[in-house]
């Protein structure tokens, strides 16, 4: 597989032409799912084609670079390092799994499935675009363009409230991002000042010596662009309110992969681009993500909407991410990182299988379920598998991530490590409560006919589980991947690991 | 010599004519008011010419004369029209637009 | 004494004076040739005419184009009255697609039932006999071409406008057809005659500020050429209280065509009142010319003063993105909202103005402020264009349903419809991959690079809260259910049709591919004086 | 105390394993056979249902031969070479910090196997019985294999973040079965119960390893152990603290307790395997197994100690007062775990003792879990005592075995319980008087509670339901709990000429003399006496009185407390749970109205704003021409400003 083939945009375009060509078949009939799915699929194979081809510690690969606006400075560039690569995987990976999962989903909506099944496609065509950019204004019009197909796919094919929390989000994630477009301009006259003149290219940009004020200022635009979309305390309210009224599928979409973009975010642009403005906000960036992973635990314990619940998890979860991220050691980074993957499998499996649930019951409260297991024993196994990942129980992926933020944040301050970890206890409170009331106890009449699992059902949750117990056992795949970029960034960031305390203590197989 | 008596008088029809635009109801003599403004106008544009020592601002003068003149045309239609439908010239009464 | 001639470039000018030429024509044509014909043989003409004009204009480019041979960044022309250099041609051609565009509008007949959307006879009264028999009859005053070409006249002076007087009879002679045209509309002629009043006293009472600010102008600077402006301004000779002055007022002139707060207050209703297409032509048109001008006079002639307006335009971009988008908010009528939005973009265009900066500060490949100031105001112009043809299609018995709750449901009922207007509002909303994104973003960075940084501040936050009315709409007609009977969206004729794709056409390309205009504007984006 | 060694006093031993080999496929295996048959169990869904449970021993029984042989392997190398790893695959790596599945065998985890696979073996036999009738058995043996395996990781793992697989491996299985009847509200609750607490102690286990990787750059044995003597006193002490707080969690020891009561909703064989036998022991393990830290750290070690105490004391006095037959045997494995943490407390000098409690306790406490069970299983799952009575006849084969468990947990010569108990309290009076005073008492008040409950089951009159015909459980039954029973009786001879103790040298380090100031034997007849002493009591109270079926409510306060288990539970309802809710509740008050109320608020302020000046657009055209005039002002004043300002 030549690297100067453009596979990226190949890959990049595969859905969004698959979206154009589902609009054009038949209204009526499968026809229209079953070629998405396909698309999807193809994508998928693809990807993995890929991910094989990709050489670990060969930086960034398969870049394509191609000037765009000249007045501007902008270049349709591509290009994948670990982290990108990691994201965009797990972006064609979920896919076609939501596809198969959401099979029906569309066909309440407001318009025909076929729609629905278009800007599914399209969404995910954008986010790997999002997350294979190397150009920041390519970045950004991604960024804002993957805002579209949520705002339909939310508003279409929701619940009641759908209309208003479409319309909430697209406002909060807009809101944000012209903040961040204040700053994306700023880089703009900045690069311009440079003998280099304009220029958005990453690599370019990442020379440029922005004063301290500068970039600082630029850095605080970027971030709260990203916080919001993480979505970190105190920007997190659109969250729930919108994956409450969406369909288990978008809000797979939306918050195992969309989300992610804050965070790839902040890594690729806070960090890689204003190290000093980032180390000055370590601090107060630190204490929000704590807040956010207790705030978020706590907030789910509380709430009784399914949806929602996870919504919050993911606040909760998304604290994590950022913690990892901002202790800026290895421990944290590659935990943050490897966190984004897993955190979009678990989460994606949560969503989906008690997606199966309310659709069943038609009911989103847990205060409507109870003795689940006992008629459908199957369903309720995905849901104990789901949610242990959730609270990463070791031996499923998350737990690796998860251990790994916490030892990162505990080589950088131990009292945010403290705190940190109280939300493991939390997370075991949030998931076993709402098993023990779904799933547990005397069957509920109301539920003593819900069909067991589907074998399509079955059939899209399973890769997902196998995925997060295999990675649970054998990360190193990921981690292979992951490790390069992250010592890149700690170079960017001019941070290095503390050495051991007990100095006699070198472990054999360091740095590797 | 020296210009400010002029200007200041200029300056005063100007105000004057600004008065009554803001004050009169009646659409004719606000746009009579216009006319004033202009012709304050007028009389700065020659005074400055004169103290230049250009003509600039005395050709100046005939040319707003004569958009003036245009502009009673365009405005006079226009107000008859109003009055006709409304049977009142007043321009208050024109206040189904708002908000 | 001898009387020397003066000296007239004739094919530097030839635009100007086909396009008024044509008017003339068309006057003549009303006395001449029979009411049957009319219709054809103006709308004929005037397209013709236009076309004629952009050649000519396309001609006088490629002299001044950098590849044409002995290259010059401009001519003066007409004893130095006229300047017709880069911006000025770009303006040019700009405001004659428009005003070809506007022709289609004008001509469109399939929407009122085989006539124009312009009044059958405007001296009969509303309501009346004289009314009704004249509709049935099918009458209509095909006099609004020639007021059209007039108008167009005007804009194509005002920007090139070297001289002050200049200026002045370019602004009255594009204003003046204009409030007729407001007064014409078939339906709801109350409105339409209140909106030509107000537009009308209004602007009178503009003008006369601009008069006199251009009074005191002269007699700062003994002259009302641009060029011995600047000079004047550059020694600092005379008193700088009457520069100031002279200054504020001619601002208040241009400002109040542009139609930034607190001059925008004509703009709602005037949108509202006039006919559709009178209000698309003049929405996009009069801010290109405007604009031109103001970019122009400001640049060139108060340019060494600019550290005294910058401020002044600083609150004023600022207020007028604030009003714009925050009163754009509670609107219920669409075409009075779309009035706000054209606030609120004046408002932005202000910001990219305030990117003037020496040249010496601007590297080569800068985006320049008036790069940026034409480049959003074409994106601005084509899509508002295509939006208020859109709003001349969506109809009820009472001819176009402008309330937003008639809007209800247009999803459904025709997605093609609702799926371009749509599409058009993100535009406007500055969604990246239309040109509405590039468009802000060019004057944001043309600000910022002149460090107005809290404009720029202001304007994004600004641009946030327009977006929310932009996504009312959308809900409106995507998420809500009709009311009743839902709108019924008209067939419209192949005018219509065409000024609607060609917009969404402009919309999405310039939003894709910017690069060729955006380079174009940069290689000719440069004053002479 | 005395025992500590100094820093520059004896070394701790460090683990420096030597490649397994060809043992290394075998200590895979034994790891992998139940992990293969949960596997084929869970994943193979009602096909498997014939012949799940015979699958789900086999595997078990499969790993006890190959513990066995690798004992004996072991057993023939001579003690310096009786550390074996066998390299696996890197399970992660960040940066300099790596962790890797490797294994860990030595005599700890050899023992610990051998306990695991046997206790396990018996009790999945046992288990073909008692589960018999539930529809469900196949996952019950699923989820048992499960446990095995983890439990297993947790003995094998030659690296804290091992031990932490293994650590929530077990308690993941602990959940599934205390809430395998999970139609009852209350087992579900409880398995939520023991889940979220034993979350709680993983704190001390995540911290602890963080602290573990920054203070030695690596969390696996070999290197910790190497370097443990090079850490700062603080660092050690904060480590072993850490480490309590897990064990506490696991080995539910106070305060972490309230767990394991509760935990008897669970069938019976799963209360004998993993909350007596094995699972609960963790804590011990960890401790042990982290010798290298506990034994440079006094302040830690003396925290161990207090808690052993005072649980040890707990447990016992809460067995004196359930009538529940399980709740007692589960306080009186409180109590028991209680003498173990006490022994590993004491360091050097108790490391072996503490395991050799550890294993007689897993023999005779397994034994009897499995009588109890025997004993419901013919009273129809009643659990009460106070409806027992007189069953020696009607079951006396259960009646002997539960006996011979008696006999070793009270310590009564020459049972298992005897030899271990007995050196506890020993190294106990040597290391502080206090302290032994403590297991002293322990040791009166078990027999106290044990011989109420023998006599409430098996002797007084009956006191059956009516309907209920005690009979002797079947064969698969009774012959697992024979074999325990061997095991409780025989358990002392581990401590022939100090076997055990040498055996654990290579791991724990040089036994400390201990000096005491009374003879040895003194120390075991004053321990005897006190034991027969809690016996007589039981004989007078117990045995002489008529037992009312229904239990009395008029009691002293300390039955109260005891029954109420000494208001564990009622403390974290009072002062955890409900401020919990209560916050909990606050907080999305908090959210809705605050939080988002600002975003909502923000845009709500926006569209009034808007409501309320466009009516400034008063349609009125002279008020416009105002605005206008006013503009110009403004235009005129702001370059006024400008320019002279």
């Amino acid at each position: 597989m030549s690297n100067d083939f453009p596979w990226l945009s190949v890959l990049l375009f595969l859905p969004l032409v698959g979206a154009v060509a589902v609009m054009f078949l038949p209204k009526e009939g499968p026809l229209a799912k079953q070629v998405a799915f396909g698309v999807s699929l193809l994508t998928l194979a693809l990807g993995i084609a890929i991910a094989i081809d990709y050489s670990p510690d060969g930086g960034t690969q398969f870049t394509e670079n191609v000037e765009w606006i000249k007045s501007f400075g902008a270049h349709y560039a591509l290009g994948v390092d670990g982290v990108g690569l990691t994201l965009v995987m797990l972006t064609v990976i979920l896919a076609p799994v939501v596809i198969l999962a959401s099979w029906n989903d569309g066909d309440a909506g407001r318009w025909s499935p076929r729609a629905f099944f278009a800007w599914m496609l399209a969404l995910e065509g954008l986010s790997i675009g999002v997350f294979a950019a190397t150009d920041v204004f390519l970045f950004y019009v991604f960024f804002e363009a993957t805002l579209i197909p949520v705002y339909f796919l939310v508003g279409g094919y929701g619940g009641p409230n759908r209309a208003r929390a479409a319309v909430k989000f697209l406002l909060y994630s807009l809101a944000g991002g012209l903040i961040m477009l204040a700053s994306v301009i700023g880089l703009y006259v900045e690069s311009a000042k440079t003998d280099g003149g304009a220029t958005y290219l990453v690599s370019e940009l990442a020379k440029i010596d922005f004063g301290t004020d500068v970039g600082r200022w630029l850095f605080l635009g970027f971030f709260v662009a990203f916080a919001i979309k993480a979505p970190m305390f105190p920007v997190h309210t659109w969250l729930p309110d919108t994956t409450e009224n969406a369909t288990p599928g978008t809000s797979v979409l939306l918050v195992s992969v969309l989300d992610k973009i804050g965070t790839f975010g902040m890594i690729r642009f806070c960090l890689e681009l204003f190290p000093e403005a980032s180390r000055w906000a370590t601090p107060v960036v630190v204490v929000l993500a704590v807040i956010s992973i207790v705030y978020g635990a706590l907030m789910a314990i509380g709430s009784d909407n399914i949806p929602r619940l996870i919504a919050y998890t993911s606040v909760s979860h998304f604290g994590f991410i950022v913690l990892g991220i901002f202790v800026m050691n290895s421990q944290g980074l590659s935990g943050a990182n490897l966190y984004m993957f897993n955190h979009g499998l678990s989460t994606a499996a949560l969503f989906l299988v008690t997606g199966f649930l309310i659709s069943r019951r038609g009911s989103a409260l847990i205060s409507d379920f109870g003795g689940v297991e006992k008629v459908a024993p199957v369903l309720a196994g995905f849901f104990l598998v789901a949610g242990l990942s959730s609270l990463s129980l070791p031996g499923l992926s998350p737990f690796v991530s998860e251990f790994l933020v916490i030892v990162g944040a505990f080589v950088h301050s131990k009292v945010a490590a403290a705190f940190a970890v109280s939300g493991i206890v939390l997370a075991a409170i949030y998931i076993l409560l709402m098993y023990q009331r779904t799933m547990t106890g005397p069957t509920r009449e109301e539920v003593a006919g819900l069909p067991d699992l589907r074998p399509r059902e079955v059939l899209a949750l399973a890769p997902v589980l196998v995925l997060v117990v295999v990675l649970g056992f054998f990360p190193k795949p990921l981690l292979s991947i992951i490790n390069p970029s992250v010592d890149h960034t700690l170079s960017k960031v001019d941070k290095h690991d503390p050495a051991p305390t007990v100095a006699e203590s070198t472990p054999e197989g360091a740095h590797e | 010599m020296d210009v400010t008596p002029f200007i200041v008088l200029s300056a005063i029809l100007f105000t004057i004519g600004c008065v009554g635009v803001l004050t009169r109801r009646n659409a004719i003599v606000v746009f009579m008011c216009v006319e004033l403004m202009l012709n304050a106008s007028n009389l700065a544009l020659v005074t400055f010419s004169r103290a230049n020592g250009n003509l600039e601002g005395q050709i100046a003068a005939f040319f707003v004369m004569v958009v003036a003149a245009a502009e009673v045309v365009v405005g006079l239609a226009i107000i008859m029209t109003i009055f006709r439908t409304r049977r009142s010239a007043s321009v208050d009464d024109a206040s189904l637009l708002k908000y | 004494m001898k009387f020397t001639a003066p000296h007239i470039e004739y094919d530097l000018v030839a635009p100007i004076l086909i396009v008024l030429g044509v008017a003339v024509l068309g006057v003549l044509i009303e006395a001449a040739v029979p009411r049957v014909h009319r219709y054809l043989v103006q709308t004929v003409l005037a397209a013709v005419g236009i076309v004629a004009a952009i050649v000519a204009a396309v001609l006088v480019l490629n002299r001044i184009h950098p590849r044409a041979e002995n290259p010059k960044p401009g001519f003066l022309s007409a004893e130095g009255a006229l300047a017709i250099d880069g911006p000025t041609l770009y303006a040019w051609l700009l405001i004659l697609g428009l005003a070809l565009l506007g022709v289609l509008l004008f001509a469109e007949r399939r929407l009122e039932g085989g006539v124009t959307a312009f009044a059958g006879q405007a001296a009969a009264l509303p309501g009346t006999e004289a009314e009704r028999e004249a509709s049935a009859k099918g009458l209509e005053h095909t006099e609004v071409f020639p007021l059209l070409m007039f108008a167009v006249a005007g804009m194509l002076m005002f920007p090139a406008a070297n001289d002050l007087l200049t200026l002045f009879v370019a602004l009255e002679v594009l204003s003046l057809p204009l409030y007729l045209l407001c007064g014409l509309a078939r339906r709801r002629r109350l409105l339409s005659q209140e909106a030509a009043l107000k537009y009308f006293m209004l602007g009178a009472f503009s003008s006369g500020f601009f008069v006199y600010g251009i009074a005191l102008v002269y007699g700062y600077a003994g002259s009302m050429r641009f060029e011995r402006i600047a000079d004047a301004v550059a020694a600092g000779a005379g008193s700088h209280a009457l520069l100031l002055g002279g200054m504020g007022l001619v601002a208040v002139g241009l400002l109040f065509k542009v139609g930034a707060a607190p001059f925008h207050t004509w703009t709602p209703d005037v949108y509202q009142g006039a006919p559709t297409p009178v209000t698309a032509f003049m929405a996009a048109a009069t801010k290109v010319a405007a604009f031109g001008a103001l970019l122009r006079l400001f640049y060139v002639a108060f340019g060494a003063d600019r550290w005294d307006w910058r401020p002044m335009f600083w609150v004023v971009a600022i207020l007028t993105m604030v009003v714009g988008s925050v009163l754009a908010l509670s609107q219920t009528d669409v075409k009075r909202l779309l009035a706000y939005s054209s606030i609120a973009h004046a408002g932005f265009l202000l910001t990219g103005f305030l990117g003037a900066r020496s040249l010496g500060d601007i590297h080569a490949g800068d985006i320049n402020p008036v790069q940026a100031v034409l480049f959003y105001v074409t994106t601005y112009g084509l899509t508002t264009m295509a939006a208020f043809a859109l709003v001349t299609v969506v109809r009820d018995a009472g001819g176009e349903a402008t309330h937003l709750s008639r809007w209800a449901g247009l999803g459904k009922e025709s997605p093609l419809v609702a799926g371009s207007f749509a599409f058009l509002l993100l535009g406007m909303a500055g969604i990246p991959l239309t040109s509405g994104f590039t468009g802000k973003w060019a004057v944001f960075a043309s600000a910022l690079s002149a460090n107005a940084w809290p404009v720029v501040i202001v304007a994004v936050l600004m641009s946030a809260v327009a977006a929310y009315f932009y996504v009312r709409i959308i809900v409106v007609m995507f998420f809500a259910d009709p009311v009743g009977d839902g709108p019924t969206v008209a067939v419209p004729s192949i005018m219509t049709s065409a000024v609607i794709a060609v917009g969404v056409a402009a919309t999405l390309v310039l939003g894709v591919f910017p690069g060729p205009l955006l380079d174009m504007l940069g290689r000719t984006a440069e004053f002479i004086r | 105390m005395s025992l500590t060694p100094l820093h520059d006093a004896a070394a701790v031993p460090a683990v420096h394993p030597t490649d397994a080999g060809s043992l290394g496929v075998l200590l895979l295996l034994v790891i992998g056979l139940p992990a293969l048959g949960a596997a084929v169990l869970l994943l193979g869904g009602r096909r498997t249902d014939k012949w799940g449970h015979l699958l789900g021993c086999a595997t078990v029984i499969g790993s006890l031969v190959l513990s066995l042989v690798l004992f004996f392997d072991l057993l023939g190398k001579d003690a310096g070479e009786r550390q074996l790893t066998q390299d696996t695959w890197t399970w992660f790596t960040a940066g300099s910090y790596k962790v890797t599945f490797d294994l860990l065998y030595d005599p700890l985890s050899a023992v610990f196997l051998l306990l695991i696979t046997g206790v396990g073996s018996l009790i999945h036999v046992y288990s073909v019985g008692y589960m018999a009738h539930d529809e469900r058995r196949r996952r019950f043996f699923g989820y048992l294999n499960l446990f095995v395996a983890a439990m297993l990781v947790l003995v094998l793992a030659g690296d804290y973040v091992g031990v932490f697989l293994g650590w929530e491996g077990v308690g993941l299985a602990s959940y599934l079965l205390i809430g395998f009847w999970q139609h009852k509200p209350s087992a579900a609750a409880a398995a939520k119960k023991a889940f979220v607490i034993n979350r709680v102690g993983d704190i001390g286990l995540s911290l602890g390893a963080a602290l573990i990787f920054v203070t030695f750059g690596s969390t696996s044995f070999t290197v910790v152990s190497a370097a443990s003597e090079h850490a700062g006193d603080g660092v050690l002490t904060a480590i072993g603290l850490l480490l309590l707080l897990a064990a506490c969690g696991k080995s539910a020891q106070f305060p972490l307790q309230t767990w394991l009561l509760d935990a008897m909703e669970g069938p019976t064989p799963v209360s004998a395997l993993i909350h007596a036998a094995t699972m609960v022991t963790a804590g011990v393990y960890l401790i042990v197994r982290s010798n290298f830290i506990f034994s440079l750290t006094e302040d830690a070690r003396t925290a161990v100690i207090v808690v052993g105490c005072i649980t040890l004391l707990m447990g016992a006095i809460i067995g004196c007062a359930k009538d529940d037959i399980k709740k007692a045997l589960a306080g009186s494995t409180m109590s028991q775990i209680g003498y173990m943490v006490l022994a590993a407390g004491l360091g050097p000098a108790g490391y072996a003792f503490a395991i050799f409690h550890l294993l007689t306790h897993g023999a005779f406490k397994a034994n009897m879990f499995l009588g109890a069970g025997s004993v419901m299983h013919g009273m129809d799952d009643d659990v009460n005592m106070r409806h027992y009575g007189a069953l020696q006849k009607a079951m006396p084969l259960t009646f002997a075995t539960f006996a011979v468990g008696y006999l070793a947990i009270i310590g009564v010569p020459p049972f298992a319980g005897f030899w271990s108990k007995d050196k506890i309290i020993e190294s106990a009076f040597a290391d502080n008087f206090v302290v032994g005073l403590c297991a002293l008492v322990g040791a009166g008040v078990t027999a106290f509670y044990m011989s109420r409950l023998m006599l409430l089951t098996f002797f007084t009159k009956k006191r059956w339901e009516k309907g209920v015909h005690p009979h002797e459980s079947p064969n698969v039954m009774t012959w697992p709990l024979i074999g325990l029973a061997v095991l409780s009786a025989a358990g002392g001879l581990l401590l022939v000429n100090d076997w055990i103790v040498d055996w654990l040298t290579p791991v724990v380090g040089e036994h400390a003399e201990e000096h005491l100031s009374v003879s040895p034997l003194v120390m075991s007849l004053i321990a005897l006496l006190v034991v027969a002493l809690g016996v007589l009591v039981a004989w007078v109270f117990v045995g002489q009185r008529d037992v009312p079926r229904e239990a009395p409510v008029k009691v002293s306060f300390v039955t109260r407390a005891a029954r109420a288990e000494l208001y564990g539970d009622a403390f974290n309802e009072e002062v955890i749970v409900k401020p919990g809710w209560s916050g909990v509740r606050g907080l999305a008050v908090f959210d809705r109205g605050f939080v988002d109320g600002i975003v909502e608020g923000t845009a709500a302020s926006f569209a009034g704003i808007s409501s309320r000046f466009r009516l400034a657009q008063n349609g009125f055209v002279r008020s416009y021409a105002l605005a206008l005039l006013a503009g110009a002002a403004m235009v005129l004043l702001a370059l006024l400003a400008v320019n002279f300002s």
